[in-house]
């Protein structure tokens, strides 16, 4: 199983049924197709979408209707369509239950950067501020180290914020890490690794109520 | 009052300087045809209020590229490297928005109003002290309403009274403008006699919109982007 | 005539093809009553209606669709129905061409009071101060005096405004008036009345732009 | 996830002390089945939201007979000579909005926004000193978003997972509504099956809504005004 693979495999047991979702881009679009057929969600896209579902056959494909990644969507019965203005009144209002987000960096206070590295890299906002700030739930979808093998788990956000103290879990492709009053707990190890070696590869504090149980 | 317009007529309407809104959120709904007559007239310094740029060789991003537009007010344009150069170069100036305001700035000019209070971003590198109002006790920002001379949109239907019913994701940001824009040019492959929407199925009514211009066939600028489909 | 068929039957010529009309609640509504039934136009209803049209027939009669004022009206061909936040937008967008409304007062300056009498009568303000404020054009139908034969065209109005300076035409059932920066300016009489006995039932002053002309 | 419930059951919901919003302008789209359970339950201390009172003997206007009502928040009461009267009287406190604002209001806060900025009534006695905000160099008058515990709604058509469609002038203030509460109840003569809807013609989106509560039959409540035919 590829990271990505242990990553989204995870991920998708966040889904409750009956509940509203954004999947953001990146990672998270990727989760509904880990997703049952007959699963009972509703997915929002924040380009106009409620009930989006995987990609449809070839030759029902519809140019006109896209996600917010660009994907060609299809709709569920019961989806509805609507501008961005109710798109974003639906989220700002809390009507949805759980957003899954990418992250440049996330902190032990659930701190959320994933919009800007300055000089570097400035694509936009996008739908992120307001998904992190009034999502019910955020769950953030990320590798455990960036591609030079640094920390994206951290004491404190060094990039400038998407929304603070938003984050109620990380899933990273080794663990499951909730972030408490007390900092971040570890809930699963997704591979097998020491305590110590998740600690190494994390620079924010891990406390382990996994510890001595499950590895 | 028929107001229907030619391709041309409606878009000779616009004076280098304009600041114009364009529909669409990726392809849909961006106005595929009315942006190329933008193009093929040239009109210049114009500003932009569009969700994204389109990707390179489509839609706004061929305006930016010809050099026309002097400001793009957008949220996101990570799918177009070439216009992310174009900012970093600074050969034409971007202002970004998170979606949701870029929306409810349009959509609050739309309604009369002159701004509204709020708490995205509030916390966040994008407010600048000088945004910031106590009022009654709480601390808010406040956004201002964002109006324009044009709005370009593409409806999947029309009348030519101007009633408007879109299709898809295309809906997105074009309700909106059709409302905030003082001029509104609309396009449509399917311009009936009024009569031919159920009243309470109109999406935008008539009242907000100036030109309706039909098209004779959607061009494969409305097709199918074959690198976002999934293999 | 009646005292009402004269500001009806005039009032109605106010009316150019093409435009978008908002017609109070009281007399303006009756207006739609004198329209040819091919008439080019399209009513809004501040309820949520664009292309309002005269009652339909009994069998065809919709207890879902009324006016602001209560009538059952049908629609036109190509007619829109929206909430009221839309309609309101358009209001206050300015793409009304033209709204008819009633008044308690209306004075030389073009103000208009409409919906108070502060101890007596105040049933709430409606949608007029919107219509007053941001309509285009602005046309009052009023008889001449109130019913114990006191001016309702005044110096200065003495009631609680509905909006400043917003009133171009007044229609009386004695004459039309257009409001000037010099004042009231008579265009029409529509009864045999002299200039004087005109100024003696109006507390503005007025100007006689008929004189020696139309009478 | 099914979101049907009895009449009971939905309006048992709601607590004495309620702010409710009550959609409706006129007759059209008052919720007439959902009042009339909340008079024979007997819920007291209410401030309800409305464009209006209806007439005597309909809709909110038996919960202010009732005495069930402490304040109601609306636009135009001018059909209703008895609310007038219990208002003069002092029987309840009446807060009057011009309607387009009264509408701004809940949109704001259905919105998630906190207020907004216009110039409607600012010249006007409706409008005092500490209402007006002087920012960027304008004047504006400072309109705050206005939400609800609660929103009472007639939907012509729904579905089970709370989309529903209006009809004819019941539009009105329900869709404002429907983003504005916390939450928000609907009855309907036509409930259906997820799929019932074209997904561009839903005119409220499912996850606004907490509870449908289908009706069996329309009664007289909804049918012709006979005083208000034109003889």
């Amino acid at each position: 199983m590829s990271v990505v693979e242990r990553i989204l495999s995870r991920a998708v047991m966040e889904i409750t049924p009956g509940s509203i979702v954004n999947l953001g881009i990146g990672l998270p679009t990727q989760v509904m197709h880990y997703l049952p057929d007959d699963f009972d969600v509703q997915i929002h896209s924040e380009n106009g979408i409620l009930g989006a579902w995987k990609q449809a056959a070839p030759e029902q494909m519809d140019p006109f209707l896209i996600d917010a990644a660009g994907a060609y969507v299809s709709l569920r019965e019961g989806a509805s369509l609507f501008d961005s203005a109710v798109s974003f009144a639906m989220i700002r209002r809390a009507r949805l239950d759980l957003t899954m987000i990418g992250a440049f960096e996330v902190d032990a206070h659930g701190n959320l950067a994933n919009w800007k590295i300055p000089g570097k890299f400035s694509p936009g906002i996008g739908g992120a501020m307001e998904l992190a700030q009034k999502t019910q739930r955020i769950v953030v979808l990320t590798t455990h180290t960036d591609k030079h093998g640094n920390p994206k788990i951290l004491k404190t956000c060094r990039l400038p914020l998407t929304a603070k103290a938003c984050v109620s879990r990380i899933i990273s492709d080794l663990a499951v890490m909730d972030v408490t009053d007390q900092g971040l707990v570890v809930r699963e190890k997704l591979v097998e690794i020491s305590d110590a070696d998740l600690q190494a590869l994390t620079e924010a504090e891990l406390t382990f109520a996994t510890e001595g149980g499950t590895a | 009052m028929k107001k229907n317009r030619t391709l041309e007529n409606a878009i000779a309407a616009i004076p280098s300087g304009a600041v114009i809104m364009v529909g669409g959120f990726g392809n849909p709904g961006t106005p595929f045809s009315l942006i190329s007559e933008l193009v093929r007239q040239g009109q210049t310094d114009l500003t932009l209020i569009k969700n994204d740029a389109n990707e390179a060789g489509h839609g706004v991003s061929r305006l930016i590229e010809n050099g026309q537009v002097k400001k793009l007010i957008t949220t996101h344009i990570g799918l177009n490297k070439g216009v992310i150069d174009r900012m970093n170069r600074g050969d034409v100036e971007v202002q970004f928005h998170p979606q949701g305001m870029l929306a409810e700035k349009i959509r609050t000019a739309g309604a009369g109003s002159f701004g509204f209070l709020t708490d995205i971003g509030i916390d966040s590198e994008i407010t600048r002290p000088e945004d910031l109002l106590d009022w009654q006790g709480k601390t808010y920002k406040v956004e201002m309403a964002l109006s324009a001379d044009f709005a370009l949109l593409h409806a999947a239907h029309a009348d030519w009274l101007g009633n408007l019913v879109y299709q898809g994701s295309a809906i997105n940001f074009s309700p909106l403008m059709a409302m905030a824009a003082n001029h509104v040019i609309v396009e449509t492959p399917d311009l009936g006699a009024p009569g031919c929407f159920i009243p309470e199925q109109v999406h935008t009514p008539g009242a907000f919109v100036d030109s309706v211009v039909p098209l004779a066939s959607l061009t494969s600028d409305y097709g199918i982007l074959e690198h976002h489909v999934r293999r």
